[in-house]
């Protein structure tokens, strides 16, 4: 028969089908001043640090930046260069390391919009807007503070409610993705499955690209599937100086550096916060390994993972 | 090329999918399903196919009849469960939903549940549809029906259980609902579209070898008159393609 | 040291955990009269189909059963065992194969009040209890006859709601679980995990059990963490004549011989219906499982799979 | 034989769990999360263990300091996401809260957000908290501090993070609160409880070691008087167990 394709579906399919791998640089177009920014991983795990420094390096400001509900080292650096008008948090700290110097500092200045969140108040706004609902209950919030200072809960006649987040862009880091967006992580998903289904456009990057038959094999463990996500850049390495489950360790000895840096007091001995951003921002990724101490560094952090 | 009726409503749903789409399937949907495959194979490669069962752009060997056999798992691309399906519905992702019916009226409202009277035990019991919701949050609904027949293609449907255009105009819009609603409605006799402004059920086209009386005969309800315009036949490369690829064991054809 | 353990604390723990395998008979003891009981799996696959027999063994009557959002063998079996007072659904069929013969006939001689669902007042429903809250919007179902015909969906001022579901008992078939309840779907999870965490007591048959480092060796594959399962109950094809996702397939020719027995009309020739549940029903599983066809059919049934 | 203080606080909260029970960990927990799997290895091998990041019955060769470390994946019984921690706590699932505090005050509510009046910037910024709904939706709450303190310790929270008992009595259940809330608060110096009717901060025993005075002073608000019970010390099973089994590499030690 003329019309019999010579290869098999998949074959063909594969062949034909678009693929979502871009430039980091091309996938973070766009975001910029009021862009609600939803950013994933949870403390400093799974977190998209290159995306966050090269959103740095473009120079972007006047973000509104949803974490996860709790977050660490990407909402402290993104706060401390300037770039956040106004944060959606329920937690930033370095857990056992510390608390977060610019957070804390800019939130001590005043010079940052809190919106008070919880896991509750983030999940039922996300929730909202998965359900299509204007808001959505969180009864357990009943008799906090947030009910009289986070504009993220609202009393209503029958308790507490959530209003509908839908963020402009998630940017998640994962450990793997095919080059159709079907993501798997291999450790904890989090919230990143569920920003990716609330979020206009979700940007992934991830420590390596596997094959299409790979996440065939396996269907069980893609975590995001591809038809929420927009681009997939590969990015070895990518949420240094954070973990990524199951690849490589959180750097604590650069955790404890930037905190140092963060923490300084203006102008002692040089802005040492402004260095760190010259020294570990302001640089291309390969750039930015090398610096952090490269495949020595990097190879004693995958050792404690293994 | 011959081919049967099913073969050739899978090439005629086929050619409403669009690339980059993404579309659920319902129950009894090996109609719908081979065609989402075949469009995937054709002229949709980013087509994504979503099973009833959460199985996401599977790759089976041959068309399985049961939408939700657990076949279409292996080698599928991701695994969603209900709540996952309930949320890319509510979240109106979906751009598409098929359905079939026991009725379908004019105005492209579809009944699975019941015939006869309300407050009466009913004529006749149906199975019922499991994902009403999309045909509000789909943006298209597309129906279609082997069974084109005036017990099925009636006036008015005895049961709403899931909305197509209501009572026509802008009936739809007036209940809030924003989405599109029915687009088309694929038979073995002809293909129907929903014209604005009355939304209800024209003649598209007439499909091969089907006399225009047959379809007036067959519809329980006024259409325009003919004549009509012709569906373009199933192409060679159509067909091969659903025999070569998507419905190897032909379960089309049987 | 005194103290010290001579074991690892996973052996230790492993060693004093308690077992949640139990017989069936234990396992379903108290469903009676008026139990809200949630039975998983979607239409013919994945369903507790010895347990269904084990409950109509055991003379039950009166249940108020809610069917994973498509149902269809099972459903129908209890319905034509006259085991069933209030049924809430979505849909029951058997796709291809036909109608579901004793739920129709019931439906139409009014021996049934039907409570007409659709996923989302199912899983709306579900989720109300999940979230602490009388019931939960399911904007989606306007304009349809289930808002004048089921009590299963509510009119507020702001649209259609679905009031709180909380099974009494959800009834689950999964293909393997450990002796803690960690349970693992080999194909579609679906209804199930929702159900588990809804329900007030969960009962699981599973056809095979898995030793605990099985399930901790791939913690991603657990689809129903152990906390909350009740009972797990390890039944080689337990599922049967529905199919078990990965393990088997439904058994065509004996759901067509159901199929038969149950659409055919009283008194025709013997009740054939009655005939099934005698021949099928009224016997433990292993006398089943031989009359069905042995192994013969069972391994038929596996090879159709692999 | 000699023990740190977190060694301490990790054994005294590992007697508060109980067999058979369902618990979740916060952030910073590794004295929560030792005492839960102490309370597993001795005698609550039942205790469901629930770390903040989803992992469930962790078996970690050793103590990570991260609460949500990818290591504490390895060898869990299942992986919950953050929508499943949400379910898991609205569902009123959870037997007990574990919680510290920038601030804590006699009814055991909880500061983590912010110090000074509302309307002014703050005098300190907290971490802020994730899983506030568990203070209301856990069947009780477990406090514990390692910075026992008059900063710490506070007649009344700046800014109630997660209710406590309010400002006791009754004032919890009134508020609509059903769940007991705060059953204790451990902290190096002392285990104090939160007696009916009153709901206020009381000391339960005193550790061992610690004069009453060292308490009272730092404690921010008043307490009924000396004498009160003696803490029972570690036991030796207790601590070889932690040390052989939970804490191998001394993270509570150093």
């Amino acid at each position: 028969m003329a019309g019999v394709p010579r290869t098999s579906a998949v074959e063909r399919a594969t062949d034909g089908r678009l693929s979502k791998v871009m430039t980091l640089d091309s996938a973070l177009a766009g975001i910029g001043a009021d862009t609600l920014i939803a950013v994933g991983g949870l403390w400093y795990h799974n977190r998209p640090a290159a995306a966050i420094r090269a959103l740095l390096r473009g120079g972007v400001s006047g973000l509104r930046l949803l974490t996860s509900p709790p977050s660490s080292f990407d909402t402290d650096l993104l706060i401390g260069a300037g770039a956040v008008r106004t944060l959606y948090t329920a937690h930033v700290s370095f857990e056992h390391l510390g608390l977060a110097p610019r957070f804390r500092r800019a939130a001590e200045r005043a010079e940052l919009e809190i919106i008070e969140c919880d896991e509750a108040t983030v999940l039922g706004g996300l929730m909202a807007t998965l359900e299509g609902l204007p808001d959505h209950p969180v009864p357990s919030l009943v008799a906090t503070d947030l009910l009289r200072t986070s504009t993220q809960v609202r009393t209503g006649t029958d308790g507490p409610r959530a209003p509908a987040l839908r963020p402009d862009v998630a940017v998640l880091h994962a450990q793997e993705a095919d080059r159709f967006g079907n993501v798997r992580h291999l450790g904890a998903a989090f919230c990143d499955p569920v920003f990716a289904k609330a979020s206009a456009r979700v940007v992934v990057t991830v420590d390596r690209l596997v094959g299409n038959d790979v996440v065939r094999a396996e269907p069980w463990r893609t975590t995001i599937p591809g038809y929420l996500v927009d681009a997939v850049v590969p990015l070895p390495y990518g949420a240094h100086p954070c973990s990524s489950h199951g690849l490589y360790c959180h750097d604590e000895e650069h955790l404890r550096h930037y905190l140092a840096a963060a923490g300084a007091p203006d102008g002692d001995g040089g802005d040492a916060f402004a260095r760190y951003l010259r020294e570990f921002v302001h640089l291309d990724h390969a750039t930015y390994l090398d610096r952090i101490g490269g495949t020595a560094r990097l190879d004693a952090l995958d050792e404690e993972v293994a | 090329m011959s081919y049967s009726d099913r073969e050739l409503m899978a090439v005629l749903l086929a050619r409403q999918l669009r690339n980059g789409e993404i579309g659920m399937m319902g129950a009894s949907s090996e109609i719908p399903v081979a065609a989402a495959l075949l469009a995937q194979c054709l002229h949709a490669p980013d087509l994504t196919v979503i099973m009833p069962s959460g199985a996401v752009n599977p790759r089976p060997g041959r068309l399985y009849r049961s939408s939700s056999d657990g076949r279409w798992f292996t080698g599928c691309e991701a695994i969603g469960t209900a709540y996952d399906l309930f949320e890319l519905s509510e979240n109106g992702r979906l751009d598409f939903m098929c359905y079939g019916g026991v009725q379908l009226d004019r105005f492209g409202n579809i009944n699975l549940t019941r015939t006869g009277p309300f407050g009466e035990p009913p004529r006749f019991r149906g199975p019922g549809l499991a994902n009403i919701s999309m045909a509000v949050t789909a943006k298209r609904t597309l129906l279609f029906s082997t069974a084109h027949s005036p017990r099925t293609f009636v006036e008015r449907v005895d049961y709403v259980t899931a909305p197509g255009h209501l009572s026509g105009g802008t009936q739809r819009r007036r209940a809030g609902i924003a989405t599109a609603g029915p687009q088309v409605c694929i038979t073995p006799l002809a293909v129907f579209g929903f014209p604005e402004p009355e939304h209800a059920m024209t003649v598209s086209s007439l499909n091969p070898g089907i006399e225009p009386g047959r379809v007036l005969d067959a519809t329980g309800f006024a259409l325009p008159p003919p004549p009509w315009p012709a569906t373009e036949p199933p192409t060679g490369e159509e067909l091969g393609a659903l025999r070569a690829v998507v419905d190897r064991t032909g379960v089309l054809r049987s």
